[in-house]
C-alpha cells in the first residue's frame, strides 16, 4: 500500500498525453490502427498489424499496473492469454463486422459500415431466432428451476445411500452433448424409440413426438432440463444446508404450518440462489446449440431453430464470415446485459449472507 | 485418492505427453524419397476400402516412397470440417474426397487446383476419362456445371437403387391377394421391379402398410410394418437429392445453372410441373414409417429401417448396399434383391428416371508441390486403370469407366451391380455455385416444412423460388 | 471448508430413514434411466439395440467395446485400428493439460486479484466473466481467422491454449473467490514467521484452497471434455478429440452405430464420473462460479 | 527457555490509508521486559501501530526503533517480533504440531531441535494431547494457547497482543489473563497488547498508554492514570462507574467555582487564570452524603441503581446530575425526590479546560 494523494494539476487531460502508461489513449490507437490496416492492408499483413497495435495496447495497460501493483505481474499471463485468446479476436471481429467479408473467398474485405447491422436488424429470419431462442430458454429454465428444486427438496435431508443416489441424478450433465443428442433422437424415435413403445402400450398407436413444432419443442426442453436440472438442484441444496436449524425448531414450537415454514423460513434463504441459477442457466440456455442440433437439426421447418445455430449457419455453413460477426455483437451486448444482471444479483446475494 | 496426488498424476501425465510429443515429431524421419500425401475422405467403406487396397497394392512408377495418409471423417460431421480445414488455411490436406456440390464454394475460394493442365500433359489420363460416362464426370469434375474447367476426377460415383425384400415380394400369398386386390402382378424378380412406377410404388407402400398382429408373408407380426421408404430428411441433401428427381421426370427442373445468367428460378423452381412432381413425391411419404413425419428420414434411417426389417423396400445411395447383405449389420441379409429404382411412366409407356447422382470426386488442393501433384496424379491414374477399377467394383466399389462397367464380370461382383450401367444415364446434378449450402440449406427447410405437413407443395416451392431468385440475383449468378 | 460437508454431514433439514432412502432410489432410478438405457445399449449386439419391444433383459457382449478401438470396415475385411486410442489420449491429453494450465495461470492471476487489487478490478473481472458466458460460436468465428493466419489450427498448441483461455475466466473467478475468503492475519502471521511472499503463497494459501482447486478442476474438465465445437473446427487430424470422433458412428455406412456409440460414451463417462464422486464434496462451488460463498 | 525482552520506541510514526489518517504522529517508548497496554476503542489505530512495529506495516513517517536500532525500513524478518492476532490467525491447514513447527521450519532449525521445542512449548501451554488436531477441532482457549506458542517458540524478544482476549468467553478471560501474566513472568519478554476494555488495560498493564485518533494522549501506570488523566478523553475512559463531568465557572478567589450544585472548593489546587468556564470531573467515589454539620450541597435524588452491596445514586440539581457509590445501607430508605445533600471533597475534584479538555492541575 502506498499513500495516494491527489495532484490538483489537470491540464491537459490525462487521455491526451503522450505517455507509455496512458493506456486508454494507447487502446484507442491501437482501434485505430486496426481499423485502418484492415481497410488498406491484405487480410494477412492487416493481421499482424492489428496484433502489433493491440500488444502495444496490453504493454501500456500493463506497464501502467507495473509500477504500482505488485498484482500486475501476477495477472498478466491470465490477461495475456485471454487477450490473445479472446478479446483480440472478438476486437478483430468488431472491425470485421464493418466489412464485407467472407471467409472462404480471396477477395479482400470491403469497407460498408453500417450495413451488416442495418442488415441484421431489419431481417425478420433474426428477430424470428432470437424469438425461439427465447420461448426455448424460458421453457428449458423454468422446468429445470421445478424439476431441480423438487430434487433439491428430496435430497435436503440426510439418508442412507444419499451419497450414491447423488451422482446418479448428477451424471448427466457429464454426458456428451453428441451422445445425449443422438441417444434422445433414438429415444424419441417412432419405430425404434422407448419413448413411443411406451405411449404404445397404452395407445395402440406410435407416438411422434418431433412431428410438430410444440413436440419437438418439448422434445429439446425435456432433454436440456434432464440435463442440467442438477445444476439447479446443485444450488438450491447449498441454499436449502444453509438454513440454521433452529429457525425449524423455532417454528415447531410456533405449530407452523409446513406451508408457512417453507414460506417464511426456507424460501427468504434460497431465494438469492434461485435467482442465481433462473439467470445463470437463461444465459447458458442462450447458448443453446448442440442438443438442438443434434434433435432435430431446428426443424420441423426452422421453428426450432435457435440464433446460435443461426449464427452456425452463417459462419461456418455459408461462410458470410462479416454479417454472423455483427450477429455476433448484437449477441454479445445481449449476453453483456445478462451478465451484468447476473453479477449485480451475485453480489446483493454476497452481500445479504 | 486425495486431491494432492491427482493433481501430481496429472502434471505427471501431461509432461510425459509432452515428451512424447516432442519425441515423436523428432522421430519422424525426413526421408528424402518419402512422399506424403494427406487425404480428407468420408469414412465409410468406398473410401476405406480404397485405402485398403492402396496399402496393399500400390507401388508409384516415380519409385518414390508414396504415403498416403487419409484422414476418415464421420460423413455427418464431413463438410463442417473440410470446410473449417480449408477456411482455416491449415493446409493440412494435398487432396480431398469431395462432395460434387461443394465444387464452386471451394474453388472460387481458391482451394481446389484446376486439373486441365495435368490432363492435356497426359494422354493416358485423358484416355481414361474420354473412357468414362460423361454424367459422372460432368458432376463431379466441371465448374461451371458442364462447362470445359476440370477440377476433379471420380473416386466413387453412386446412384440411387431400389432394395426389396424377395421373401416379401416373392411370397404366394401376398402375390395372390396383390392380385386380386390391384389386378396386377406383385413384382418378385429384379427384371420385373426394374418396371415399376412410383404408382405401383405408392401401392407397395398401401398393400404393406401392417399393424402390429397383423399377418405378413405368412407370418404374424411383432411390430408395425410399412412398404416403403426414401430419404425425406431434414439435415445436409437428405430430402433434396430425392425430390429433384421426382421434379426432373415431370419435366420440371431445379435453377439450372449452365443457363446462367439468363435462366431464372422464379418461374422455373415453383413451375406446374415442379409442383406436381413435388405433390407426388409427398403422397408417398403417408405409407412410410411414421418417423418420416419428424423430418428424420434420412439416408441413414431408411437404412436401418430396411436393415431392422421394418419396410418391404426403400430406395438408397449403392453406397449402402454392402453392409445390408451382411449378416452381421442386417437382419434381412439373405432376402434382399436390388433394382432400378421407380420412376415417372411416360405417356409412351417408358419409365423416366432422372435422379440426382450421388458419390464424390478427388480434387487437390492448390497448396499442393509439384512432387506431390505428380504423386497424385501418377495416384488417380493408377486408381482409375481398369485393373485397378475392377478390383475396387468387385469389394463393393463401382467404377464410371465404361470398359470397366461394360465388362460382363462386372455384373457378377454384387448383386446391384446390373442396374448400373443402365441408372447412369439418367443421372444429374444439382448447383455446383459456391452458394449451394444457402440454396441447399433453405430448400431443406422448406420441404421440412412440407414434409411434416405444415405447408402444401405451392407455398414450399413458390417460397424456394422466391429465395433463390433474389438470392442468385444478389450473388449475380441472375442477370437480367 | 465452506461448501465442503453438505453431501456428507446432516444440516438444518434434518435426517431421514430408508423410506426416504426407498423414495429417493426410485426418483433416481427414474432420473438416471437415460443413462442407464446408453450402458445397457452398449453391452448390445446390433439386433438387440434396435430390438422392439425393447430388450431388458440379453446376453451381453463386449463387441462395441472392442469395436471402439478396432473394427472391419466392411463384410469379410480384416479389422483395422480405429484410432479411437489415439482419440482417448487426445482428450486426456487436451483436457488434462487445458485444465492444468488454466488452474496455474488462472490461480496466480485470481491471487493478483485478491491481494493486489488494481485500479478497475471489477471491470477487469467483468470483461473476464463475460468472455466465458458468450456462446462458444460468437467467439469461435474470429479464432478460426486468427489461427489461420497464424497457423494454428490442427495444433495441439493451438487447441490447448483455447480450452486455457476457455477455462480461464471460471478458474480466475473461483479462485478469487477462494482467496478472498482466506484470513489476511493468517498472511501476515506467517510473514512474521518467516516466510517470503512466495513462500506464503505456496505454504499457506495454495494448501488452503486445494478444495477450490478440486473443485475447479472438476468443473473445467466436464466442460472441457465434453466439448463438442471448438473441437470439431479446430482440432486436427492428430488432435481430434473424443467427442468429435464419436460422431463417426452417427452415420457412415450404416447410420447410426448405436452399441458402439453407447460404448464410446460410457468408455468416455467412466473418468469423469470418478473424478465427481472422489470430488463431489467440492461441486457445489464448482457449478456456481464461486459467487457462492458458502 | 528464557527470553530477554528487549526495548522499543516509535517516534512520530505516521501512517496514512488513502485519504484516511491511521496513526498520526505516534510516540511512545516502552521498557525492555514490560508488559505494555494499548488501549483505546476500536478503530484509534490500535491494530496499525502493532502492524507498524511488526513491520506487516510501512509507517508513512516517523521512525521505530526496536533494542536501540533503526527498523522502520528493515524486513520483518529479524525483528525478533511476533504477534498473536486478534483472530489467532492459526494455520488451519496445519496440525497445532505443525502450527508450532512453522517458524522454525522456516528459520531452518534443525528437525531434532524443532521436535524437543514443540514438545516443550506444547508442556508449558498444556497442549500436548492436542498436537495432532487441527485448529477448527480445538475450543476458543486452546486455540488461543496454540497461537500464544506459535508465537513464544521462536524466542521473540517483543511479543504483540492484539485484543488477545475479546475472542473468549467470560471465564477463559480471567484464566488468560493470569496465564499471560504467568507467561510474561516465565519469559520476561517485553509484551505489548492491545485492548479496548479498560479492565483488561488496568489490571495487566504495567504502563498504559490511551489512544486516540492514532495519537497517544496519556501514558502512565494504572494509578497515574485513574489518578491524574490528563483530559477529559482519558478521565473518562478510565475508570468505573465513569467520572462525573460538571459545568463550572472559576469564581475568580483562586479557591472555588461555581457549579450548578453551589460552590464547589478547589481545594490546594493553583488557580493561575481567575474567571473561565470549567468542567470539574468527579469520580462518583469522591461524592458522600452530607453529615450533619458539612457544609452540604443541595441535591435531589434523580435514580437509584441498587448493585448488592453498593448503590449508585444519581443526584440532581439545576438540570445537572451527579453518580455517587453509596454503601448499601445508606441508600435504604431513599426515593426519587427526596433531598439528598451532598458532600465532595475538594482534594479529588479534576478540572478540565471547557474548551481543550486539558486537565488543569
Amino acid at each position: 500500500m502506498t499513500s495516494v494523494t491527489t495532484t490538483g494539476a489537470k491540464s491537459p487531460p490525462r487521455i491526451l498525453q503522450p505517455r507509455l502508461d496512458n493506456w486508454p489513449a494507447a487502446f484507442i490507437l491501437a482501434i485505430i490502427i486496426s481499423i485502418l490496416a484492415i481497410a488498406l492492408l491484405p487480410p494477412k499483413a492487416s493481421f499482424w498489424v492489428s496484433l502489433a497495435a493491440c500488444a502495444l495496447a496490453a504493454a501500456s495497460a500493463v506497464y501502467n499496473a507495473w509500477g504500482r501493483y505488485k498484482g500486475g505481474l501476477l495477472v498478466a499471463p491470465a490477461i495475456a492469454l485471454l487477450f490473445v485468446m479472446n478479446i483480440f479476436p472478438l476486437l478483430w471481429s468488431l472491425g470485421l463486422s464493418f466489412f464485407s467479408y467472407r471467409a472462404n473467398r480471396m477477395k479482400p474485405p470491403a469497407f460498408i459500415g453500417l450495413d451488416n447491422y442495418e442488415k441484421i436488424l431489419t431481417d425478420p429470419t433474426v428477430w424470428d431466432r432470437l424469438q425461439t431462442t427465447a420461448i426455448m430458454a424460458i421453457l428449458t429454465v423454468a422446468v429445470q428451476m421445478v424439476v431441480g428444486f423438487l430434487l433439491a427438496l428430496l435430497f435436503s435431508k440426510q439418508f442412507p445411500l444419499r451419497r450414491y443416489l447423488l451422482i446418479l441424478v448428477l451424471t448427466p450433465m457429464m454426458l456428451s452433448y453428441v451422445a445425449i443428442g443422438a441417444f434422445f433422437r433414438y429415444y424419441y424415435e417412432p419405430t425404434f424409440g422407448l419413448l413411443s413403445q411406451f405411449v404404445r402400450m397404452f395407445t395402440g398407436e406410435p407416438f411422434i413426438l418431433l412431428a410438430t413444432t410444440q413436440g419437438a419443442m418439448a422434445g429439446i426442453v425435456f432433454a436440456d432440463a434432464w440435463m442440467w436440472s442438477p445444476f439447479v438442484m446443485l444450488l438450491v441444496l447449498a441454499g436449502l444446508v444453509s438454513v440454521p436449524k433452529y429457525l425449524y425448531e423455532a417454528a415447531a414450537i410456533d405449530r407452523l404450518s409446513g406451508w408457512r415454514q417453507f414460506w417464511n423460513i426456507t424460501f427468504p434463504y434460497i431465494r438469492g440462489l434461485l435467482m442465481l441459477a433462473l439467470l445463470f442457466r437463461t444465459i447458458e440456455a442462450f447458448k443453446l446449440f448442440d442438443v438442438v442440433f443434434l434433435l432435430t437439426e431446428g426443424g420441423p421447418g426452422t421453428s426450432t431453430e435457435t440464433i446460435a445455430i443461426y449464427v452456425y449457419r452463417q459462419a461456418i455453413q455459408f461462410n458470410k464470415t462479416s454479417d454472423s460477426t455483427a450477429i455476433s455483437y448484437i449477441l454479445l451486448f445481449t449476453v453483456i446485459v445478462l451478465t451484468n444482471l447476473y453479477l449485480y444479483l451475485a453480489n446483493r446475494r454476497a452481500r445479504e449472507a | 485418492m486425495t486431491v494432492k496426488t491427482m493433481l501430481k498424476g496429472l502434471a505427471t501425465a501431461s509432461a510425459m505427453a509432452a515428451v512424447m510429443t516432442v519425441a515423436g515429431a523428432s522421430l519422424a524421419p525426413a526421408n528424402a524419397e518419402e512422399v506424403v500425401l494427406r487425404m480428407a475422405v468420408p469414412d465409410w467403406p468406398p473410401t476405406r476400402i480404397m485405402k485398403d487396397m492402396f496399402d496393399k497394392n500400390y507401388k508409384a512408377p516415380s519409385g518414390k516412397d508414396v504415403k498416403l495418409e487419409i484422414d476418415f471423417i464421420p460423413w455427418p460431421d464431413y463438410y463442417t470440417r473440410l470446410n473449417a480445414s480449408l477456411t482455416s488455411g491449415e493446409q493440412k490436406y494435398n487432396m480431398a474426397v469431395s462432395d460434387s456440390q461443394w465444387l464452386g464454394a471451394f474453388i472460387e475460394g481458391g482451394y481446389y487446383r484446376k486439373v486441365n493442365d495435368l490432363i492435356d500433359a497426359d494422354p493416358d489420363l485423358k484416355a481414361t476419362l474420354a473412357d468414362m460416362h460423361p454424367a459422372p464426370l460432368q458432376a463431379y469434375a466441371t465448374y461451371p456445371y458442364k462447362s470445359e474447367n476440370y477440377y476433379g476426377f471420380p473416386q466413387m460415383p453412386d446412384i440411387y437403387i431400389n432394395y426389396y425384400r424377395t421373401d416379401i415380394f416373392c411370397n404366394e400369398e401376398e402375390q395372390a391377394n396383390f392380385q386380386a386386390k390391384y389386378n396386377q402382378k406383385l413384382p418378385c424378380t429384379p427384371e420385373e421391379m426394374d418396371n415399376v412406377d412410383w404408382d405401383m410404388y405408392e401401392k407397395f407402400g398401401e398393400f404393406f402398410m401392417r399393424k402390429k398382429g397383423e399377418k405378413l408373408a405368412g407370418q404374424v407380426l411383432d411390430d408395425d410394418f410399412y412398404g416403403i421408404a426414401y430419404q425425406a430428411g431434414k439435415a445436409y441433401d437428405f430430402s433434396t437429392m430425392q425430390i429433384n428427381a421426382f421434379i426432373w421426370q415431370y419435366g420440371g427442373n431445379i435453377w439450372d445453372e449452365t443457363q446462367a445468367p439468363k435462366g431464372h428460378a422464379e418461374g422455373v423452381v415453383n413451375s406446374p410441373e415442379a409442383v406436381k412432381a413435388l405433390d407426388h413425391y409427398l403422397r408417398l411419404t403417408k405409407y412410410m414409417p411414421p418417423v418420416v413425419k419428424t423430418g428424420s428420414m434420412d439416408i441413414f434411417k431408411t437404412d436401418e429401417l430396411f436393415r431392422e426389417g421394418k419396410v418391404a423396400s426403400h430406395i438408397e445411395w449403392i453406397g449402402f448396399a454392402e453392409s445390408t447383405i451382411n449378416p452381421q449389420t442386417s437382419k434381412v441379409s439373405d432376402k434382399v434383391a436390388f433394382a432400378l429404382p421407380p420412376g415417372l411412366r411416360g405417356e409412351d409407356g417408358q419409365i423416366i428416371r432422372w435422379a440426382n447422382i450421388g458419390g464424390q470426386p478427388f480434387v487437390i488442393m492448390t497448396w499442393s508441390t509439384d512432387e506431390q501433384i505428380k504423386e497424385i496424379t501418377d495416384f488417380v491414374k493408377w486408381w482409375l486403370s481398369p485393373e485397378v477399377q475392377h478390383q475396387y467394383a468387385a469389394q463393393g466399389g463401382q467404377s464410371a469407366i465404361k470398359s470397366v462397367y461394360n465388362d460382363p464380370k462386372y455384373v457378377t461382383y454384387r448383386p446391384w451391380n446390373r442396374t448400373w450401367a443402365p441408372g447412369l444415364d439418367w443421372q444429374k446434378d444439382t448447383w455446383h455455385i459456391p452458394e449451394f449450402f444457402e440454396l441447399l440449406v433453405q430448400g431443406q427447410e422448406q420441404y421440412d416444412l412440407a414434409i411434416t405437413g405444415k405447408q402444401d407443395a405451392k407455398t414450399t416451392l413458390d417460397n424456394i423460388a422466391a429465395f433463390q431468385e433474389k438470392l442468385l440475383k444478389e450473388a449475380g449468378h441472375i442477370q437480367d | 471448508m465452506a461448501a465442503g460437508g453438505f453431501f456428507r454431514r446432516s444440516h438444518g433439514v434434518g435426517e431421514a430413514g430408508w423410506g426416504r432412502t426407498i423414495f429417493a432410489a426410485v426418483i433416481s432410478f427414474i432420473y438416471f434411466f437415460p443413462v442407464l438405457w446408453i450402458i445397457l445399449t452398449a453391452f448390445k449386439t446390433m439386433n438387440d439395440v434396435l430390438a422392439v419391444p425393447p430388450k431388458f433383459l440379453f446376453t451381453p457382449t463386449l463387441e462395441n467395446f472392442v469395436g471402439v478401438f478396432s473394427r472391419p470396415f466392411s463384410a469379410g475385411a480384416d479389422s483395422q485400428a480405429t484410432n479411437f486410442d489415439l482419440y482417448f489420449f487426445n482428450s486426456i491429453f487436451i483436457a488434462g493439460s487445458s485444465v492444468f494450465f488454466a488452474l496455474v495461470i488462472g490461480t496466480l492471476a485470481a491471487f493478483g486479484f485478491s491481494r493486489y487489487p488494481l485500479k478497475g478490478n471489477d471491470t477487469y473481472l467483468f470483461i473476464i466473466l463475460t468472455t466465458r458466458m458468450l456462446p462458444a460460436i460468437v467467439v469461435i468465428i474470429p479464432i478460426i481467422l486468427m489461427f489461420r493466419v497464424v497457423g494454428l489450427a490442427g495444433s495441439y498448441t493451438g487447441i490447448i491454449a483455447l480450452y486455457t483461455a476457455f477455462n480461464l475466466p471460471f478458474t480466475i473467478w473461483m479462485m478469487k473467490s477462494f482467496f478472498d475468503e482466506l484470513s489476511p492475519d493468517v498472511e501476515d502471521a506467517a510473514r512474521l514467521d518467516g516466510s517470503s511472499d512466495t513462500r506464503v503463497f505456496l505454504k499457506i494459501c495454495l494448501p488452503q484452497v486445494v478444495a477450490g482447486l478440486a473443485a475447479t478442476a472438476v468443473f473445467g474438465l466436464i466442460l472441457t471434455w465434453n466439448e463438442y465445437l471448438f473441437a470439431l473446427l479446430l482440432s486436427g487430424v492428430e488432435t481430434r478429440t473424443v467427442p468429435v470422433a464419436m460422431a463417426q458412428t452417427i452415420g457412415g455406412d450404416i447410420g447410426v452405430r448405436w452399441g458402439l456409440l453407447a460404448a464410446i460414451e460410457t468408455l468416455f463417462l467412466i473418468p469423469v464420473i470418478l473424478v465427481v464422486f472422489f470430488l463431489q464434496n467440492h461441486l457445489l462451488r464448482g457449478v456456481t462460479f464461486g459467487t457462492i460463498k458458502r | 527457555m528464557s527470553q530477554t525482552g528487549a526495548s522499543l520506541s516509535l517516534a512520530n510514526v505516521s501512517k496514512f490509508y488513502g485519504r484516511v489518517r491511521a496513526l498520526d504522529g505516534l510516540t511512545f517508548d516502552v521498557k525492555p521486559g514490560q508488559f505494555f497496554a494499548l488501549f483505546g476503542p476500536s478503530s484509534v489505530g490500535k491494530t496499525t501501530t502493532l502492524r507498524t512495529i511488526a513491520g506487516l506495516v510501512r509507517p508513512d513517517a516517523g521512525t521505530v526503533t526496536i533494542a536501540g536500532r533503526d527498523v522502520t525500513d528493515a524486513p520483518i524478518a529479524g525483528r525478533g517480533v511476533s504477534m498473536v492476532f486478534q483472530s489467532f490467525a492459526l494455520y488451519p491447514h496445519l496440525t497445532v504440531y505443525d502450527n508450532f513447527a512453522y517458524p522454525l521450519r522456516e528459520a531452518k532449525v534443525a528437525s531434532a531441535e524443532i521436535d524437543r521445542r514443540v514438545k516443550e512449548t506444547a508442556e508449558t501451554l498444556k497442549l500436548t494431547h492436542r498436537l495432532e488436531r487441527k485448529p477448527s477441532t480445538l475450543s476458543g482457549g486452546e486455540q488461543q494457547r496454540v497461537a500464544l506458542g506459535r508465537s513464544l517458540i521462536r524466542r521473540p524478544s517483543i511479543l504483540l497482543l492484539d485484543e488477545p482476549l475479546t475472542n473468549l468467553d467470560a471465564k477463559l478471560r480471567n484464566d488468560m489473563r493470569a496465564e499471560l501474566k504467568r507467561l510474561h513472568r516465565q519469559f520476561g519478554l517485553t509484551v505489548i497488547f492491545a485492548t479496548p476494555d479498560e479492565l483488561e488495560a488496568l489490571s495487566m498493564g504495567e504502563e498504559i498508554a490511551v489512544m486516540r485518533d492514532g495519537a497517544v494522549v496519556q501514558r502512565g501506570t494504572p494509578d497515574e492514570l485513574y489518578e491524574a488523566p490528563a483530559n477529559l478523553y482519558v478521565a473518562t475512559k478510565i475508570g468505573s462507574p465513569h467520572m462525573n463531568l460538571i459545568d463550572a465557572t472559576e469564581r475568580g478567589d483562586a479557591k472555588s467555582f461555581d457549579t450548578p450544585f453551589g460552590i464547589v472548593g478547589a481545594g490546594a489546587r493553583a488557580m493561575a487564570n481567575a474567571k473561565g468556564k470549567r468542567i470539574l470531573g468527579i469520580r462518583p467515589n469522591d461524592i458522600r452524603l452530607a453529615r450533619t454539620g458539612d457544609t452540604a450541597l443541595a441535591a435531589t435524588v434523580h435514580l437509584i441503581e441498587p448493585l448488592g452491596d453498593v448503590t449508585i445514586v444519581s443526584v440532581e440539581a439545576n438540570g445537572q446530575t451527579l453518580r455517587m457509590v453509596l454503601p448499601e445501607q445508606q441508600a435504604i430508605g431513599m426515593k426519587m425526590g427526596d433531598a439528598a445533600p451532598i458532600v465532595i471533597d475538594p482534594a479529588k475534584i479534576h478540572v478540565f479546560e471547557a474548551g481543550t479538555g486539558e486537565a488543569i492541575r
